[in-house]
C-alpha cells in the first residue's frame, strides 16, 4: 500500500525557562492509506507532541527543530514543514483532522455545537455552500414572479453577493460588507445552509435528534454526545488522515466502546487513515493495524497489531505487557520513572530502566532495524 | 524741543494703542460678565450676610436710600424720595417715592416698607444681618430676637411699634439716638420687599400671632425666588456654577444699559486668568499673589489703590484655656507660656515691637496696603490724624521682653505655638515675621507655627486654646463704632475671644454710638484710639488697598467700599461696554 | 432569577446601613463649633456661634443627630448641602447629569481600548509588542490624575488656548442652552444638543469633554487591560483553542471568537470595581477641570465639612455600586451560558 | 552528627520545591526587562531618600522636612545657581521639596502598607479560616468600604481628623485593609481544603500553628503582590489629598503638595505660557516614576506569580 503521511526523523524541543525539552527525539513513522496506526507509551512519551506536530500546532515555546512531514497530495509529496500558515489552514480540518482527549476542554463553553461545527464547513466547504445557497435565492426569485417588490431587489443583490463570493471568496468588498451589521445578513442563508450540513453529520455521528442538539450548548451535553460532536468536527470534511488522540481516555467504559465502534466504522465510510494515540493495550488491540511504542520521546518498536502482542522485541515494550493486570498473574511495574526530558539519559533513553541493560546502551543511541519482515526495533539487543 | 517731546509723546501713546478705537469689537457687548470664587448663600435679603449674596441683590432689590457714588457719608434717594431726621435723631421720616413698580408688577406702597422691615426683625436669622436694626431701634447691646435657649424675647409689639406708617410716609422711631442708622437703612438687609408677593410665596403674614413661628427658619422663604424693584431681575441661579441677571426694562429710572449679568463662580485662578484674556469674562476676581500677571496687558484695564473698609488684626489671648495644645508646659519654664502670658503688658510690647510691617506689606500683600494705627481706620469718621504706631524696634522689643514676669520671661524663655488658618498666606507670613523676629532676640524664645483648616482655628479659638489669633473685619456700615464695638469692646464679635475687658472701653463705646453730638463723639473716638495705642489689647496688622481689573471696554463702573461686592464687582447699573 | 435578584437587592441594606454608621462614626471626630464653621461665613457671624450650634442640633448626642437624620431620610429629604445651598437630594439630580455624560464617554473607551490592548499583549506575550503595550498601561495607570490633568491644561491652556476650555459649556453654548429655543430633556448637554439637532452645541459640550474624558481614561485602562491580558493568557492555553486551530481557522477567528469571548468573562466580573475606581477617578478630574459634577460637589462638600452632602453623596455612590455589581452578575450569567444554564 | 545531616537532607528535599520555585521567579524576572526598570528605579529612589541629607544639606537645626525659602514672595523663580530646579509659590526650593519628598513618600508607602497588610492578615486568616458567621461579619464590613470610592471615604477621615499628613497615613490605612483581607481570606479559603491543611489538622497541630506554618505561606503571594502595586498607589492617593489642600502643611516636603502649590502657574503670562513649567513638571515626575517603578515591579510579579499563567 502507498504511504499516505511520511514522517522523518522528527526532533521537537520546548524552550522552557528551566531548560531544553527534548521533547521528540528522531521519531520516524509511516502511516498508509485506509489503515490505522496505534501509537502507544506512557503520558509524556511525546505521543501527543507528534499528533501535534504533524498539524504543524506544536504548542509553544515548541518548536520543530528538524525532520521532515511528509503528505501525499495528488501523486507527489509535500513537506508539511516548509509550507506557509494559509497552506496548512487549507490542510488542517479537511485533509488532516484531529480528535482530541478532553472533549470537555476541546469544545469551547460559550458557543453552541452548530457554531462550532459550522465552521468546519464555512471554512472549507465555502464553495459547496455557496452554490447551494444560490440554488436557494434561485427558488425564491422563481417563486417571486413578476412584479416590483423590495423582496426581489435584496434577492438579486444576495445572489450577486454570493457570486461575487463563488468567483474570489477573499475579496476585499466582502470583507468589508461582513461587519456592516444590517447588511451582513444576507450571511444567513449561508450559515443555514451550514447548519443543514451540521444536522446531517451530527445523524451521522448517531446523535439522537440533532436538530436539537445543534443548538445546545456543550455543558448541556453528556461527555459521550461532547466526543460525538469533536468528532463530528473531524470528520466534517471527510479528511484523508484523522489524528485521534486517546479519544476514550476520559469517558466511562459503555461510551468508549461505542465511540470505539463509531470510529472503526466511520473509518470504513470516509476510508480515511487513523493516527491512533492510546496508552490503553486494549484499544490498540481491537482498533489498529500496527502500533508504534514510543517511550521518552523516541520510537522504540513498531510492528504490526498481531506480532507485538504475540512477542514484543523492545525490553520497554516487554515491561508494558508486563504490566498489563492478568487474572491469576502477579502485577510487576517497571522499575524506576519516566526520565526528565531536559537531561535525558544519554544513549538508549531506556538504559536506566532497562533489566538487560549493557555497556553499550548509555554510550550509542540505538537506530531503528528491521529485525524480522515488517518488525521495527530500535535496541542494542538485536 | 518740546515738538520732540510732543512727537515722541505722541509716538508712545500710538504704540500703546496698537488698534485704533473704532475697529476693536467688544465680545457679547451688552453681557457683562464676572468670575469670582464666592458661592452665594442666599437670595433672601433678610437672610443674606455674605457679600456674594449682597451683590446680587443689590442689584435686584433697592433700599429707602443708597451711599451717593463712591461716598461714604452722602445719601441719594432710592425708593425714598426725600428724608428728615428729628434734632434728638429718634425719629426718621421717609417719603416713599410713587409709581415704583416691583418686577411682578405690583405697586410699591409704604405699608411694603414697613413689612419689609418687620419682616427682617421678625425672621433675624442666627448669625443674620438683622441685629443692626436690633440696636437701633430694639436698645443697643440688642443683638438678637432671643435668649440664650434660643426663646423669642422680643414682645411683637416692640417690633410693630418701631416703624410705622405716615400717609405716603414711613417712620422709624429709635430707642436712643444711633449715628449709623442711616448708613444701615441705605444697604441690602434693608431692601424693599413686595408683602402680597412674600406672604404669596408663604412668608410671614404681617401678624402678631405667627410672628413665631417665622422667626429663625431652617431656610428662608426667599432663598431662591426674588422680586425687586432693582435695576436688573433674577434670571437663575445655578447653584455652584453661576447666577445670571437680566435687565428690568420697566425699571422706574432709565432702565439699565446692560441686557444681562452673569456672575459665574470659577474656583481657578487659571481659569479665570484666561477667560479675561481672551475677553470671556470683563470682571475677575484675583488672588493677591496673581495680581502681577495681568498688569499692562493690553486690552485690560488696572484700578489699583482702592481703599477698602477691611482691616486685620492679631489678637492676645489674655488668658488662654488651661489645657490648650499650644502652650507647651503651660508654665514659665522655656518649653511654654503661662495661661496668662498676655495679660502681661510687656509681653504685648514685646510682640508689637517685633513686627515687621514694611516686610509684611512688601511681602504678603505686594505693597497693597497700610498699617492703621487703630481699629478706627481710615475712610472712617473720627480718625485722629496723629495717633501713634509701632514699628519694628528690636531694641525696644529686647527690654520689653526683660521686664516682662519681673525679668523671669528673659532668663527661662518660652516656647509657644501660632496658628494661621491654612490658605490665609498674609497670616501665615505675618506669623513667620513674628517667628523670625522674636527667636532672634533670644535663643531661648522658641515660636512654632502650626498651619489648621479654618473649621479647627476656628474650634480652638472659641475654646480660647489659641494664645493669639488673626481676624479680619470688613466694614458693616462707615462708623467708627462698628469697628471698635468689634475689636475692642468686651463682647466684641473678635475681641470676645481674648479676653481683654476694660470697662472704660466698654463705657466709652457705649456712650460713642447713643451720643448725637458729631463733637463729643470725636473725642470719644479720639480716647479710644489713644486707649488702643496705650494698652495694646490686639495689632492692627493691616487696611489692603484694593483693586479693580476689568477689561477695558467696560464703563460706568465706580468703587465704593461699602458696597457688597466692590473691589471686583458691584453695582451694575450704571456699567456699559464699547469704545 | 427573580428571587436571586431580590435577595442582592436585600443585600444592598446591610452595605447601606454600614455606609450611614461609618459616616456617623467619622461626624463624631468633630466638634460642634468646627460643624457650625460651615454656617459662619464671615467674623461678624461669631457672635451667633452657640446659638447656631444649638439651632441645628450639632451639640447633641449622635443618637439623637441620628435620630434628627434618619426621620428626615424616610421622608425622602437627605438634608440641606450648606456648601451649595440646596437639599441634598435637589444637588444629586443637579449634578448626577454633568458626571453621566462624563462616564457616557470616558466607560467605553476605557473598556474597547483596555480589552484591545490586553488581547494585543496577551497574544504576542513576552515579545516587545507586550512589553511596549503593557509599559503604556501602567505608565497610565502611574499617573497621578491630577498631575496629567495639569499638564494637559497645560499643554492646551499654553499653546492652544480655548481650544478645550474648563467647566461644561462655554459663555455663548451656555446662553443659548439655557434659553426657551432649547429643550434640556436629560441635562446632558450632548445628547440634548442631538436631540435638539444643534450641532454647534454639541460640539461646544464635546470640545469641554476632551480633556477631563481623556484623564479619566488614560488613568483607568491599565485596570482593564491587565485583567483582560491575564485572563486572555489563560483562554489562550484553553484546549478549544487548540481545537479551532485544529479545525483550519484562521489567526484572527481563533482569538477574537474563540479565546476572546471567554477571555471577557472576568473583565466583566470586575465591572462593578471599575465604576467605583472612575468614581474615584471622577472626584478629581472634575476638581482640576472645575467640571462642575457630582466628584466636583463631593469634594466641596467633603472640605466644607458639609456632612448631610457627604452622606448623601457616599450613599448615593454606595447603592449605585451595588447595583452595578448586581447589574454585573445578570451580564455575566447571560455571556456564560456555563452559568446561565448550569 | 549522622542524624544532623539526615536531617539536613530531609529538610533540602523538602525545601527544595521553594527554592526551585524562588530561583525560578528570580529567572523571570531578569528575564522581564519592565520589572528590571521598575527595579532599578526604586533602586534610584532608594538612593535619594537615604542620600537626602548630602544631596540636599538641611539648614540650621530645623525640621529637616520643611524645605527652605527665602522670602515669601508668591511669584516661582526658575531654576538658577542655587536653586537647582528653581523655586515655586512662596518661594520654597523645588529641589529640596523634592529630594526629601522622597523620603516622605517612603515612609508614607511603608508605613501604610505594611499596618494594613498586617491588619488585612489577620482579619482574611481568621474570616477565611474559621469561615461561618465570623466570615459573613467580616466580609460584610469589606463589601462596606469597597463599595465607597476610596478617595472620597479617606477624605471623609482626613477632614474628621484634621487635614495633616498624619491623618492622611490613618485614613489610608482604615480604608486600605480591607482589600487585603478580602484576597487573603479568598487564598485561606483555597488553601483551606488542601489535604495538607486537613493533615496538619488531623496530627493536632494549634490553629495558629496551622495557619501561620501552612495557610499563610501558601496564602501569601498574590497579596504580596497587590501589596508591591498598592506601593504606588498609596502614594498617588497621598499625594491627591496634598493636592487637595488636606495633606501636609504649608512648606512639608511633600510632592503632592508642591504640585499644589503650582495649581496657580500652570500658564504663564501670555507670550510665554510655560514661564512656571518647573513648578508643575518637577514634582509631577517624581511622583510619576516613583508609583511607575512599584508598578513595573508588581505587574512583573503578578504575571510570574499568577499559577495559571506559570510555566508556558
Amino acid at each position: 500500500m502507498e504511504k499516505l503521511l511520511d514522517v522523518k526523523d522528527l526532533v521537537v524541543r520546548f524552550y522552557t525557562y528551566e531548560g531544553v525539552v527534548k521533547a521528540l527525539e528522531g521519531v520516524d513513522l509511516v502511516i498508509k492509506k485506509g489503515e490505522t496506526l496505534g501509537l502507544v507509551g506512557e503520558t509524556g512519551s511525546g505521543k501527543s507532541v507528534t499528533a501535534l506536530s504533524i498539524m504543524m500546532l506544536t504548542p509553544p515555546p515548541g518548536k520543530i527543530e528538524k525532520g521532515k512531514v511528509l503528505l501525499k497530495r495528488e501523486k507527489k509529496y509535500v513537506d508539511l514543514i516548509h509550507q506557509n500558515e494559509a497552506f496548512m489552514r487549507k490542510i488542517r480540518g479537511s485533509e488532516i483532522s484531529m480528535i482530541f482527549q478532553e472533549p470537555g476542554a476541546a469544545l469551547n463553553p460559550v458557543y453552541t455545537v452548530d457554531d462550532q461545527v459550522s465552521e468546519v464547513f464555512l471554512v472549507h466547504r465555502r464553495e459547496a455552500l455557496c452554490k447551494k445557497v444560490l440554488e436557494g435565492i434561485e427558488d425564491d426569485i422563481r417563486r417571486k414572479k413578476g412584479g416590483f417588490s423590495p423582496k426581489r431587489i435584496i434577492l438579486r443583490w444576495e445572489r450577486g453577493i454570493y457570486g461575487r463570493m463563488l468567483k474570489n471568496p477573499d475579496s476585499f468588498l466582502l470583507k468589508i460588507i461582513q461587519r456592516i451589521p444590517i447588511i451582513r445578513r444576507y450571511q444567513r442563508r449561508l450559515k443555514s445552509e451550514a447548519r443543514k450540513m451540521t444536522v446531517q453529520i451530527l445523524r451521522e455521528m448517531e446523535i439522537p435528534n440533532p436538530e436539537d442538539v445543534v443548538d445546545r450548548y456543550p455543558n448541556e451535553l453528556s461527555g459521550g454526545m461532547q466526543q460525538r460532536v469533536v468528532i463530528a468536527m473531524a470528520l466534517a470534511c471527510s479528511p484523508r488522515l484523522l489524528l485521534a488522540d486517546e479519544p476514550t481516555t476520559s469517558l466511562d467504559v459503555t461510551t468508549q466502546a461505542q465511540i470505539l465502534d463509531l470510529i472503526r466504522k466511520l473509518k470504513g465510510e470516509f476510508g480515511s487513515s487513523v493516527l491512533y494515540i492510546t496508552h490503553n493495550l486494549g484499544v490498540v488491540a481491537e482498533m489498529c493495524d500496527r502500533v508504534g511504542v514510543m517511550y521518552a520521546g523516541s520510537l522504540v518498536e513498531l510492528t504490526d497489531v498481531k506480532k507485538l502482542f504475540k512477542n514484543p522485541l523492545h525490553p520497554y515494550t516487554k515491561a508494558l505487557f508486563a504490566a498489563i493486570p492478568k487474572p491469576g498473574k502477579k502485577l510487576q511495574s517497571i522499575v524506576g520513572t519516566v526520565p526528565n526530558l531536559i537531561n535525558p539519559p544519554t544513549g538508549c533513553r531506556f538504559n536506566p530502566r532497562c533489566p538487560k541493560a549493557m555497556k553499550i546502551c548509555p554510550k550509542v543511541v540505538p537506530k531503528m532495524k528491521e529485525v524480522r519482515k515488517g518488525h521495527f526495533v530500535a535496541c542494542h539487543l538485536y | 524741543m518740546l515738538v520732540v517731546v510732543v512727537v515722541v509723546g505722541a509716538v508712545a501713546i500710538s504704540m500703546r494703542k496698537t488698534t485704533p478705537a473704532e475697529n476693536r469689537v467688544v465680545k457679547n457687548p451688552d453681557t457683562l460678565v464676572y468670575e469670582t470664587i464666592g458661592e452665594m448663600e442666599s437670595l433672601d435679603p433678610a437672610w443674606a450676610y455674605d457679600t456674594a449674596s449682597g451683590e446680587v441683590i443689590l442689584n435686584v432689590y433697592e433700599p429707602l436710600l443708597l451711599f451717593k457714588g463712591g461716598s461714604t457719608d452722602e445719601f441719594e434717594p432710592r425708593i425714598a424720595e426725600s428724608w428728615t431726621i428729628s434734632d434728638d435723631g429718634l425719629t426718621y421720616t421717609f417719603k416713599i417715592r410713587t409709581g415704583v413698580k416691583f418686577q411682578n408688577g405690583d405697586i410699591l406702597t409704604p405699608q411694603d416698607v414697613v413689612y419689609s422691615i418687620k419682616r427682617a426683625m421678625v425672621q433675624d436669622r442666627d448669625g443674620g444681618p438683622v441685629w443692626m436694626f436690633l440696636e437701633p431701634l430694639i436698645g443697643v447691646g440688642t443683638y438678637s430676637t432671643r435668649d440664650s435657649d434660643g426663646n423669642i424675647s422680643i414682645p411683637f409689639e416692640q417690633i410693630n411699634n418701631a416703624v410705622t406708617v405716615e400717609g405716603d410716609s414711613v417712620v422709624f422711631h429709635l430707642k436712643q439716638p444711633y449715628g449709623p442708622f442711616i448708613q444701615i437703612l441705605a444697604q441690602t438687609w434693608a431692601s424693599i420687599v413686595d408683602e402680597n408677593w412674600c406672604i404669596a410665596q408663604g412668608d410671614w403674614p404681617g401678624t402678631a400671632e405667627t410672628y413665631e413661628n417665622f422667626n429663625n427658619p431652617q431656610t428662608p422663604p426667599l432663598q431662591e425666588k426674588m422680586n425687586g424693584t432693582g435695576p436688573f431681575k433674577l434670571d437663575r441661579w445655578e447653584h455652584g456654577v453661576q447666577i445670571v441677571l437680566m435687565r428690568n426694562d420697566n425699571y422706574w429710572r432709565t432702565p439699565a444699559k446692560l441686557k444681562s449679568v452673569v456672575i459665574k463662580k470659577v474656583d481657578e485662578w487659571t481659569d479665570r486668568k484666561l477667560a479675561l484674556l481672551a475677553g470671556d469674562a470683563d470682571f475677575v476676581y484675583i488672588p493677591r499673589a496673581n495680581v502681577l500677571e495681568v498688569e499692562n496687558l493690553e486690552g485690560i484695564r488696572m484700578i489699583k489703590d482702592l481703599p477698602t473698609l477691611a482691616a486685620d488684626a492679631v489678637f492676645f489671648n489674655f488668658e488662654i484655656n488651661d489645657n490648650s495644645e499650644y502652650i507647651g508646659s503651660g508654665k514659665l519654664d522655656g518649653n511654654g507660656t503661662p495661661t496668662n502670658f498676655f495679660s502681661d503688658k510687656d509681653v504685648r510690647l514685646g510682640f508689637a515691637y517685633s513686627f515687621d510691617w514694611d516686610t509684611y506689606i512688601r511681602e504678603a500683600l505686594l505693597g497693597e496696603g497700610k498699617q492703621p494705627a487703630s481699629p478706627v481706620i481710615d475712610g472712617l469718621p473720627y480718625v485722629d490724624p496723629n495717633a501713634k504706631k509701632y514699628s519694628l524696634n528690636p531694641a525696644q522689643a529686647e527690654n520689653h521682653f526683660r521686664q516682662a514676669f519681673g525679668g523671669a520671661l528673659w532668663e527661662n524663655g518660652f516656647k509657644l505655638t501660632l496658628l494661621y488658618n491654612t490658605g490665609n498666606e498674609p497670616r501665615r507670613i505675618s506669623a513667620e515675621i513674628f517667628k523670625q523676629n522674636i527667636e532672634n532676640l533670644n535663643p531661648k524664645f522658641s515660636i512654632e507655627i502650626v498651619g489648621r483648616d479654618w473649621p479647627t482655628y476656628l474650634r480652638d479659638m472659641v475654646a480660647g486654646n489659641l494664645s493669639m489669633y488673626n481676624l479680619g473685619w470688613q466694614a458693616d456700615f462707615p462708623d467708627p463704632h462698628n469697628f471698635v464695638s468689634a475689636f475692642m469692646s468686651s463682647g466684641g464679635s473678635l475681641s470676645m475671644f481674648q479676653h481683654y475687658n476694660n470697662p472704660l472701653v466698654d463705657n466709652l463705646i457705649n456712650s460713642g454710638i447713643i451720643e448725637p453730638d458729631p463733637a463729643k463723639r470725636q473725642t470719644i473716638y479720639y480716647q479710644l484710639q489713644q486707649i488702643y495705642y496705650d494698652d495694646v489689647p490686639s495689632l492692627m496688622i493691616d487696611q489692603v488697598v484694593g483693586r479693580h481689573v476689568e477689561r477695558d471696554w467696560v464703563n460706568g463702573w465706580y468703587y465704593n467700599p461699602i458696597i457688597p461686592g466692590t473691589p471686583w464687582g458691584g453695582d451694575y447699573y450704571p456699567v456699559w461696554k464699547g469704545y | 432569577m427573580r428571587s436571586y435578584i431580590i435577595r442582592r437587592l436585600l443585600l444592598l441594606i446591610p452595605v447601606l446601613l454600614g455606609i450611614i454608621i461609618l459616616t456617623f462614626t467619622i461626624l463624631q471626630f468633630f466638634d460642634p463649633v468646627q460643624r457650625a464653621s460651615l454656617y459662619v461665613t464671615n467674623p461678624r457671624q461669631f457672635r451667633d456661634i452657640p446659638a447656631i450650634i444649638q439651632k441645628y442640633h450639632l451639640n447633641d448626642p449622635v443618637y439623637v443627630q441620628f435620630y434628627y437624620w434618619i426621620k428626615e431620610v424616610l421622608r425622602g429629604n437627605l438634608g440641606w448641602s450648606k456648601s451649595i445651598n440646596l437639599p441634598v437630594t435637589d444637588a444629586i439630580i443637579y449634578f448626577l447629569p454633568a458626571t453621566l455624560e462624563l462616564f457616557i464617554f470616558a466607560v467605553p473607551l476605557t473598556i474597547l481600548i483596555g480589552i484591545r490592548l490586553g488581547r494585543i499583549s496577551a497574544v504576542h506575550r513576552d515579545k516587545p509588542v507586550d512589553h511596549v503595550t503593557r509599559g503604556l498601561a501602567i505608565a497610565g495607570y502611574s499617573l497621578p490624575t491630577f498631575w496629567l490633568g495639569l499638564m494637559l491644561l497645560m499643554v492646551f491652556y499654553g499653546f492652544f488656548s480655548g481650544l478645550f476650555p474648563p467647566e461644561r459649556l462655554g459663555t455663548a453654548a451656555d446662553a443659548f442652552v439655557n434659553s426657551a429655543a432649547f429643550t434640556r430633556y436629560t441635562r446632558i448637554n450632548s445628547l440634548d444638543a442631538i436631540l435638539n439637532l444643534k450641532p454647534w452645541i454639541l460640539l461646544d459640550a464635546l470640545r469641554h469633554l476632551v480633556l477631563p474624558v481623556i484623564t479619566l481614561t488614560v488613568v483607568n485602562i491599565a485596570f482593564v487591560m491587565r485583567i483582560m491580558r491575564s485572563s486572555m493568557l489563560e483562554s489562550l492555553g484553553k484546549g478549544y483553542v487548540v481545537t479551532a486551530k485544529a479545525k483550519g481557522l484562521d489567526e484572527k477567528t481563533v482569538i477574537n471568537k474563540h479565546a476572546g469571548r471567554t477571555a471577557l468573562i472576568p473583565v466583566i466580573t470586575v465591572a462593578g470595581y471599575l465604576v467605583s475606581g472612575l468614581m474615584a477617578g471622577a472626584v478629581i478630574t472634575e476638581t482640576v477641570f472645575t467640571y462642575k459634577g457630582l466628584g466636583w460637589w463631593s469634594v466641596n462638600a467633603a472640605i466644607q465639612l458639609d456632612i448631610p452632602a457627604v452622606l448623601g453623596f457616599s450613599i448615593f455612590v454606595g447603592t449605585i455600586v451595588v447595583l452595578t455589581n448586581l447589574v454585573v452578575d445578570l451580564l455575566y450569567a447571560y455571556v456564560d451560558p456555563r452559568i446561565r444554564l448550569g | 552528627m549522622e542524624s544532623l545531616s539526615n536531617r539536613w537532607n530531609k529538610f533540602k528535599a523538602s525545601m527544595a520545591p521553594r527554592v526551585r520555585e524562588l530561583k525560578f521567579s528570580l529567572r523571570r524576572i531578569k528575564d522581564s526587562p519592565l520589572s528590571i526598570v521598575g527595579i532599578s528605579i526604586i533602586i534610584v529612589f532608594a538612593a535619594i531618600a537615604l542620600l537626602a541629607p548630602v544631596l540636599a544639606r538641611p539648614q540650621s537645626s530645623r525640621d529637616p522636612y520643611l524645605i527652605p525659602h527665602e522670602g515669601f514672595s508668591p511669584t516661582p523663580r526658575p531654576p538658577n545657581e542655587n536653586h537647582r530646579f528653581g523655586t515655586t509659590q512662596g518661594q520654597y526650593d523645588i529641589y529640596y521639596g523634592v529630594i526629601w519628598g522622597t523620603r516622605t513618600a517612603f515612609r508614607v508607602s511603608i508605613l501604610v502598607v505594611g499596618s494594613a497588610l498586617l491588619i488585612g492578615l489577620v482579619i482574611g486568616c481568621i474570616a477565611g479560616y474559621y469561615g461561618g458567621i465570623v466570615d459573613e461579619v467580616f466580609m460584610r464590613i469589606t463589601d462596606i468600604f469597597l463599595a465607597f470610592p476610596y478617595i472620597i471615604l479617606i477624605m471623609a477621615f482626613v477632614t474628621a481628623m484634621g487635614a495633616s499628613l498624619d491623618s492622611v497615613l490613618k485614613a489610608l490605612i482604615i480604608v486600605w485593609w480591607p482589600s487585603y483581607a478580602r484576597l487573603i481570606r479568598a487564598e485561606v479559603l483555597s488553601v483551606r481544603e488542601e489535604d495538607y491543611i486537613e493533615a496538619a489538622k488531623a496530627v493536632g497541630g494549634s490553629d495558629f500553628r496551622v495557619i501561620t506554618r501552612h495557610v499563610l505561606p501558601n496564602s501569601i503571594y498574590p497579596v504580596l503582590v497587590m501589596a508591591s502595586l498598592d506601593m504606588g498607589a498609596i502614594v498617588l492617593t497621598a499625594a491627591a489629598m496634598s493636592f487637595l489642600g488636606l495633606g501636609a502643611p504649608v512648606g512639608y516636603a511633600d510632592w503632592g503638595q508642591m504640585i499644589s502649590f503650582s495649581r496657580n502657574w500652570i500658564v504663564g503670562p501670555p507670550g510665554n505660557p510655560f514661564a512656571y513649567w518647573y513648578t508643575v513638571v518637577i514634582p509631577g515626575l517624581f511622583i510619576f516614576f516613583f508609583v511607575l517603578g512599584w508598578s513595573l515591579l508588581g505587574d512583573a510579579f503578578r504575571d510570574i506569580l499568577d499559577p495559571k499563567l506559570r510555566r508556558r
